[in-house]
């Protein structure tokens, strides 16, 4: 039997924080794309899904010494040691899972029982419980994606890169009669909508793709590094305040590298 | 929880875990059978497994 | 404590010991009869097709076997279950003289109205297959998922389960589950037995074999 | 006894065996899966059906913006927007707005067919009537009017002026005899007064920002909306790249100044005299481009009043910023090879003072960047609209010759084309009779967008006939006697001048129908057709195209196929604009108020997450709305820490306090943040609806309902930018 | 009236007065499940918790409830397999407590998942690397275990034990109850330490994760270490909570006491054990995180450090002291103080180890949100206390949970 395996690919994105506007239309071309659901009131923060959410980030300095950046949190997709991701190994049902063929951290909802360790395990809170049934004003669900799955009640969601983008690329390759995609066949709702251009996304260990070379720009940083989660997802920011503000720094520390 | 289930994998964490799991449930469930099919025999009062006296308390 | 002793020749005497074994059986077989028999004609609710459909008959007629009606889009998606649109060439006016000819251009060709076709093989919400996948990259055959119904004259009667809405044939006909034939039943352990065979992208750390995202959306 | 202990063990044996025999039956097994399976496809959970997927490209009309758009189908239904590549303006971008548009199409605001009122004005109670119906009484109402001789007493209310479906409300307003057709005025209108007195042309300023190479911004939200977003969101990104400066002016750290090179906070409502400051420091040090200035008229006048009033040291106490700082500024802005000053505050939906925006516009004349690369453009307008001039009856000369409500275009506003902020005062201080007897609005939310809304809405109670053609159930909507609900933007084919993009060439779109109309809706253009025709006579005549679609294609000409095909055209069109100083005779336009009684300046800020025109928020917007901004139905207005602490209030993040102004007071919240100059207080624009359904309404407080219409004295424009304000403690 | 059904020799009081204390705590109860059906039919936006907040009082609940009824494995142990045999005059009691307690934790993870209809996901489709999984198989099984511990109490009541098929069923059962002893023991070692396990394997979070040997962290001993200390003081504490209700004595204090200076010496030795767990922690481990130990009490009004003083401090060293020592034991309030402390100190543990887990911000941007929960939450919390005192109020009843009692309480 012939092994029907793809190239290996490890899938991220590298954000430029110096050309994010904060104006979210990441946010809303994710939830548009993902058929994220909405409530009357999404102002409590901490129950609203958001698979992308922009965060705002201030330097705490006082006026008019202040500054602030944005950053937008997919799930970073994290690799861990060898594709244990915080989330992946802690699952009891194996509701999620690490792929080595494209670095993607997957949920399936239907199998999620909603015990929601795998919340309790990422430290970038890139999970949302669906805490309520989803629910669309009558007529609007006919914008619903059929390649996404609605999620229901009771389950944990989160980015998933856009897989069905992947999904759907590669019936077209397979159609054509290829077996690998280029790099723009497919790419994240959220890159694509981007109107600043600040999201690129691709295969990081492609040295074809733009993310190759971008992650390794010296601004180029990742979300708690120190952790050992090994994200998938740069951030650049020619700003050093905005650099330091990706992790965790003792006092001391923060001192010999600033200096 | 069976090998046949497509979460099973033949390794090592699955042996260990599950064999532990196993060999409880298996203990555990013998236990009870032999309990209760003594309590069968003796209320049918064929004495198996030894004369038993009802002076444990 | 009072010692039993004095009640075991009394009970063992008026022959309930007898009356248990009797009643015990009653109640085995009671519940056998309802599990296997009963129960499965409760779940599943029966419906007609709109329209018989004869595929022998069109399959003699047609060039490209099963792709000349259930073709690839040039997405790569799969077109499905034909739309009026592709049957209107010919069925225009009614050809032949069966009943559900007569039904079908009346009802539903003159009037413009899609057929309400019931899948048989219709995958949950949550199953991302891809026929593409299956047959031009896996060089795999209609028939070792679908069966024969290629050859069929007409169309069974479609099983819906009552609880879950899926049709009979995911589950398979089959009440206990087990399988003869590939083709008899299309949940995902019949999808990961032949995924595992052959190793598709058998790339999981949780499992080393096919990744959820796979089958799955 | 006995018979008891034998039922008793006979009923337990049997429970036992049934159990025993179910257990070895499918029924629990299969039943355990078939239920876990159920939870996987709850019946009320919707599940989208699968099919074909295409795409149908046309123009994002939510804006002015004139975005190209892709919109993804299945089947028939549309299922998301995307922008579309290698479109002028927006090549594959799209803005938060935009990509939402779907939840306006299918949302349950949307207006299903022809209404009628019922209850009182501004209530919302309506029935439904029939288009025939309802197109007979807006007819008749309209026959009745012009009958009795009052035909210009009948107004129109358009979002924009540009395109068809405005030109044809206008050509109706004409033919019926009344002059009063009024279109939301915004900061183009404010550019196109400058350009006209700056160079004499009629034409749209145009900005070229792809190649300027300092950018000097006024108050300008360049990534908060300004001109065409997702345009002006790539050039920011190119100048990341570039690494080109950009500096803000503003009191407030918006997104922009955040983003910018530098950001200088300068006193609220400075922008004019700093830019004037900057002008001064030019001429003095000789660092303008004396060969375009020099021979221009009016130079030397400008020169002086500048040379006399704006030295540093007379400007520092107004605007709040250090001669260096003002030297610096206009070293690196006239020694930069393309500098570009713009101004338009926020997203530039309103007008600003004329002032402010000659000069601004003075600091590029004297850089000498004007129709250069880089630079500022007059671009000319593309003119294919060119019907044949209508024949007018007895009663529409009448009507016609009789003087606009608004007064623009009169001596005292000789620039303005037309004046909205002045219809209400017009209505309210009439005596007698209401000088407006019937007011047709379309694309527009006056009782929403324009200061003083309680005002506004007082004056639109009065307005006997109001017929509006909205699509959504907004605010002015809620004032109609009669609705003429047009089709939503995905539906309708419609020309789409992107007059606002602010491109160097006029560039026109055509908005393509991405579905059929979902409801009983009827496109604007033929609804006017139809009024026209029922009208009759003359009226009729001046409208010979049997359809609005009819009459798009023979209006495009030439034009139709390309733009049919590419859903936009570039017109290679430009103007000569001699340059000439006009003797500054505005004056800046100060916050309303009493210093003492109100220590604080409100000012309202634009919010790319807050659509805050005629067009309400959709939920996916709301829902990006930081829980700084809005906490359940509670607004948070920012203050800097500095302020908060004043005596009596002592305010501590997420205190509820009253906000007071002139024009009326409402409880909010308040937000610290450093982010902010001392003594300002700025509140979001875009809440505060009291209209569309639950996702909007009732959220927060309507920004314009504190602050009152601040008349520009060059142009009569509403160019009001704040209010002076006090917050006072209140026990929630 | 329901005399035949008590057992011979002790006095009970009298059937109004029970169905009024059935009534009373059986009120509570429906109030519970009114909550709990609530939360089923509704879903889980009936409580207070939220994307931060994924586990909040119910796990604490849970884990608390299993630390407590930590006491049935825990003695069991030292009854069979150690053969303290003077325990059997509690073991009765101990493991009526810890079926309680471990059908309350059942019950609780039935309601706190969302979707309660796929629970049995976790054993069908188990990952085996989830500290989870093992904590719901070995969860169960256990509960197994105290069942079949609990069954020969049930079948020793007066008339059920009339009934010949029983009274063998109880006496096999017995014969051979050290066997599953021995295999509660192992589990519940095993998913005492997995739900230990639980926040120490948790390395996206520094407040919880723990290095460790082997798959277990620190804190997976540190849990079974506990438990086998302060489950046998709930027990004490219930007992003697028992006996001021039913105002008499029902276990003799050489009992009590032996049981108290073992759980003291465990008391002992894990306090020596958190402490030098902490102080690695604290040190070591959140610095090369780049957190410093204060950063996770400080800049939120709830868990500051003082919820460690409380923890180690005052219900770790303070009642391992009073219970190390004799005149300690033998003095009935410091016994009473000491088994009080231990039993909260094993709950603040647990609280700590779920609640501050989660509400310390890891993103250095991200900020603490503190969480109180519902009256669902509390609600559901309580129904398994009802539900508790309702069973051993109907166990004590019917059932020679105490064999003391009747030479302790002579009925004239």
């Amino acid at each position: 039997m012939n092994k029907q395996h793809n190239k290996a690919k490890k899938f991220g994105m590298v954000i430029d924080l110096d050309k994010c506007t904060g104006c979210g239309a990441c946010m809303v071309a994710c939830m548009a794309e993902n058929n994220v659901p909405f409530k009357a009131d999404e102002t409590n923060k901490l129950d609203s899904i958001t698979w992308l959410r922009v965060y705002k980030l201030t330097n705490g300095k006082s006026f008019p010494n202040a500054d602030f950046c944005y950053l937008p949190r997919p799930c970073m997709h994290c690799e861990g040691s060898h594709g244990h991701s915080p989330c992946v190994s802690v699952c009891p049902a194996t509701a999620t899972d690490y792929s080595h063929e494209t670095g993607i951290v997957s949920q399936i909802y239907t199998r999620c029982f909603g015990c929601r360790y795998c919340m309790a395990a990422c430290p970038y809170h890139a999970r949302y419980f669906n805490w309520w049934d989803p629910v669309w004003p009558e007529g609007m669900e006919k914008y619903l994606n059929p390649n996404v799955s609605v999620r229901m009640r009771g389950i944990v969601e989160k980015c998933s890169f856009c897989y069905h983008r992947y999904q759907l690329a590669m019936e077209k390759a397979y159609y054509e009669g290829r077996r690998e995609i280029e790099e723009q066949e497919y790419q994240t709702a959220c890159t694509q909508a981007c109107p600043a251009g600040a999201i690129v996304f691709g295969d990081l260990d492609n040295p074809e793709h733009a993310v190759h070379e971008l992650k390794k720009n010296p601004n180029a940083f990742r979300l708690l590094e120190r952790l050992g989660t090994n994200p998938k997802v740069y951030y650049i920011s020619s700003r050093e305040w905005v650099r330091q503000a990706g992790d965790n720094y003792l006092r001391q520390e923060g001192k010999s590298e600033k200096n | 929880m069976f090998p046949f289930i497509f979460e099973w994998v033949w390794d090592m964490s699955h042996i260990v875990f599950m064999g532990g799991l196993w060999y409880a449930l298996s203990i555990i469930g013998l236990g009870m059978t032999y309990c209760l099919i003594k309590a069968i025999a003796d209320t049918a009062g064929i004495g198996i497994g030894g004369h038993h006296h009802d002076d444990h308390h | 404590m009072s010692k039993p002793v004095d009640h075991k020749k009394e009970v063992l005497g008026d022959g309930s010991g007898g009356f248990a074994i009797l009643f015990f059986l009653l109640g085995l077989v009671a519940s056998l009869i309802v599990g296997w028999v009963v129960y499965p004609k409760l779940l599943y609710s029966q419906k007609n097709q709109p329209v018989d459909f004869n595929h022998a008959l069109h399959i003699d007629l047609v060039d490209e076997g099963c792709e000349s009606c259930h073709f690839f889009r040039e997405d790569g998606t799969y077109s499905g279950v034909p739309k009026l649109a592709q049957c209107i060439g010919c069925h225009e006016e009614v050809q032949g003289e069966t009943k559900d000819e007569a039904i079908f251009v009346e009802q539903y060709v003159k009037q413009g109205r899609e057929v309400p076709w019931l899948i048989y093989a219709k995958q949950p919400d949550c199953v991302f297959f891809s026929h593409v996948a299956h047959v031009k990259a896996g060089g795999m055959d209609c028939v070792t998922c679908h069966g024969h119904i290629g050859e069929s004259a007409s169309l069974k009667v479609y099983e819906e389960n009552r609880i879950t809405g899926y049709s009979r044939d995911i589950w398979g006909k089959n009440i206990s589950g087990l399988k003869t034939n590939t083709w008899d039943r299309m949940k995902m352990d019949d999808c990961s037995e032949c995924h595992e065979e052959k190793g598709v992208n058998a790339t999981s750390v949780q499992t080393g074999k096919g990744a959820c995202f796979v089958c799955h959306k | 006894m006995k018979v008891s202990r034998r039922t008793f063990l006979s009923i337990g044996s049997f429970i036992v065996g049934g159990a025993a025999g179910t257990a070895l039956s499918p029924l629990p097994w299969k039943l355990t899966d078939d239920l876990s399976i159920w939870t996987q496809n709850w019946p009320w959970t919707p599940m989208p059906e699968r099919g074909e997927v295409s795409y149908v490209n046309s123009v994002c009309t939510l804006c002015p913006g004139g975005c190209g758009i892709s919109v993804r189908k299945v089947n028939d239904r549309a299922v998301k927007i995307e922008g579309m590549k290698g479109h002028p303006v927006n090549d594959g971008g799209i803005c938060i707005l935009g990509l939402s548009g779907l939840q306006l199409l299918y949302g349950p605001t949307r207006i299903k067919t022809p209404l009628k009122r019922v209850g009182e004005k501004g209530q919302g109670k309506f029935k439904k009537i029939s288009w025939d119906e309802a197109l007979k009484e807006v007819a008749e109402k309209l026959g009745t009017l012009r009958s009795e001789g009052k035909s210009h007493t009948v107004a129109c209310v358009s979002g924009s002026a540009c395109g068809t479906v405005p030109q044809l409300l206008k050509r109706l307003l004409t033919v019926y005899g009344s002059p009063n057709f009024m279109s939301v005025p915004t900061m183009q209108d404010a550019y196109a007064v400058t350009l006209k007195l700056m160079h004499g042309v009629d034409a749209c300023p145009g900005f070229d920002v792809e190649n300027a190479d300092f950018i000097l911004s006024f108050g300008s939200g360049i990534i908060e909306g300004w001109g065409s977003t997702v345009r002006m969101f790539k050039a920011n990104s190119a100048w990341q790249d570039k690494k080109i400066k950009v500096v803000q002016i503003e009191s407030r750290m918006s997104n922009t100044a955040a983003k910018a090179a530098k950001w200088i906070p300068a006193r609220p409502g400075s922008e004019g005299v700093l830019a004037l400051g900057i002008a001064y420091m030019m001429l003095r040090d000789g660092l303008y481009k004396k060969e375009v200035c020099d021979s221009a008229a009016g130079f030397e006048d400008f020169r002086k009043t500048v040379s006399e009033n704006y030295a540093p040291e007379n400007i520092a106490a107004a605007t709040g910023i250090e001669k260096e700082t003002i030297e610096s500024l206009a070293k690196e802005f006239a020694g930069a090879a393309s500098p570009l000053a713009i101004c338009g505050r926020g997203q530039g939906h309103t007008p600003g003072s004329q002032y402010e925006f000659m000069a601004v516009h003075a600091l590029n004349a004297l850089a000498g960047n004007i129709n250069k690369a880089g630079g500022v453009f007059t671009v000319p307008d593309p003119k294919y609209i060119a019907w044949a001039e209508p024949e007018l009856d007895e009663t529409a000369q009448k009507g016609m010759s009789s003087p606009r409500i608004d007064g623009a275009g009169s001596e005292t506003y000789p620039h303005a084309k037309s004046l909205l902020n002045r219809l209400p005062p017009a209505i309210l201080s009439a005596q007698g009779e209401c000088p407006v007897q019937a007011l047709l609005i379309s694309e527009a939310n006056p009782c929403y967008t324009l200061s003083d809304t309680q005002t506004v809405k007082k004056a639109f109670a009065k307005i006997p006939f109001v017929v509006s053609f909205s699509s959504y159930m907004d605010e002015t909507a809620q004032y109609a006697d009669i609705i003429l609900p047009n089709h939503a933007y995905l539906e309708r084919l419609e020309d789409a001048p992107a007059y606002a993009a602010g491109l160097s060439k006029p560039v026109i779109g055509l908005s393509k129908p991405v579905v059929t109309p979902q409801f009983d809706t009827k496109h604007t253009g033929d609804a006017v057709i139809a009024l026209a025709k029922a009208l009759g006579d003359k009226v009729a005549a001046a409208f010979p195209w049997e359809s609005y679609a009819a009459c798009l294609e023979e209006t495009l000409g030439d034009k139709w196929k390309s733009l049919n095909e590419k859903c936009f055209a570039v017109v290679e069109e430009s103007i000569e604009a001699p340059l000439q100083f006009f003797k500054q005779e505005c004056k800046p336009v100060f916050a309303e108020g009493d210093e003492k009684q109100y220590p604080f300046v409100l000012m309202p800020y634009d919010s790319i997450r807050l659509a805050n025109g005629f067009i309400g928020n959709t939920p996916f917007l709301t829902k990006t709305v930081p829980d700084t901004v809005l906490r359940k139905n509670d607004i948070f207005v920012e203050i800097n820490p500095k302020s908060a602490g004043g005596d009596s209030l002592s305010l501590r993040e997420g205190s509820a306090v009253m906000l007071t102004t002139p024009k009326g007071s409402a409880k909010v919240r308040v937000h610290l943040s450093e982010e902010i100059m001392p003594g300002v207080i700025a509140i979001p624009r875009g809440l505060g609806h009291t209209a569309y359904d639950k996702y909007l309404a009732g959220k927060g407080i309507n920004c314009n309902e504190l602050i009152g219409p601040a008349e520009d004295s060059g142009s009569g424009f509403d160019a009001v930018w704040g209010i002076r304000a006090k917050l006072s403690s209140v026990s929630i | 009236m329901d005399s035949a059904l008590i057992p011979e020799g002790v006095k009970r009081c009298s059937v109004g007065k029970f169905l009024i204390f059935l009534g009373v705590v059986g009120a509570v109860l429906l109030w519970g499940v009114f909550a709990m059906l609530l939360c089923w039919i509704k879903g889980l936006n009936q409580t207070n918790m939220n994307d931060y907040y994924g586990f909040a009082l119910w796990i604490w609940a849970d884990l608390a409830v299993i630390a407590l009824g930590g006491g049935a494995f825990f003695t069991g142990f030292l009854r069979y397999i150690i053969g303290k045999d003077e325990l059997k005059n509690i073991i009765n009691y101990a493991v009526l407590i810890g079926f309680i307690c471990y059908s309350s934790a059942l019950l609780i993870l039935a309601i706190d998942i969302g979707q309660p209809l796929r629970g049995w996901f976790i054993f069908w489709h188990a990952n085996v690397h989830s500290m989870l999984t093992e904590v719901a198989f070995c969860l169960s099984c256990y509960f197994g275990v105290l069942t079949i511990e609990y069954l020969p109490l049930i079948l020793e009541n007066r008339q059920l034990e009339k009934v010949p098929f029983f009274h063998h069923l109880s006496h096999n059962m017995h014969e051979i109850m050290a066997v599953f002893a021995a295999t509660g023991a192992f589990l519940s070692f095993f998913h005492q330490g997995s739900l230990g396990g639980v926040s120490g394997v948790l390395f996206g979070r520094p407040f919880g994760y723990r290095e460790g040997i082997f798959i277990w962290p620190w804190t997976f001993f540190l849990f079974t270490w506990s438990a086998a200390a302060c489950g046998p003081c709930f027990t004490i504490l219930i007992t003697k909570i028992t006996e001021k209700v039913t105002r008499k004595k029902l276990v003799k204090d050489n009992v009590i006491e032996l049981l108290a200076k073992i759980s003291g010496w465990m008391l002992a030795t894990y306090t020596i054990a958190k402490i030098l767990d902490t102080w690695y922690w604290a040190s070591v481990t959140a610095p090369s995180k780049g957190f410093w130990v204060l950063d996770f009490y400080s800049n939120n009004p709830f868990y500051g450090p003082w919820i460690l003083v409380l923890e180690i401090i005052i219900c770790g060293v303070l009642p391992a002291l009073i219970l190390i020592t004799e005149s300690g034991r033998k003095s009935k309030p410091a016994l009473l103080l000491a088994v009080i402390l231990a039993a909260i100190g094993v709950s603040v543990n647990r609280w700590v180890m779920v609640l501050q887990v989660m509400a310390v911000p890891v993103m250095p941007f991200d900020s603490w949100y503190m969480y109180f929960p519902s009256w669902q939450e509390i609600a559901t919390t309580i129904l398994p206390v009802a539900y508790g005192v309702i069973l051993i109020g109907l166990s004590h009843r019917y059932l020679p949970i105490f064999p003391q009692e009747k030479e302790l309480n002579p009925v004239d």
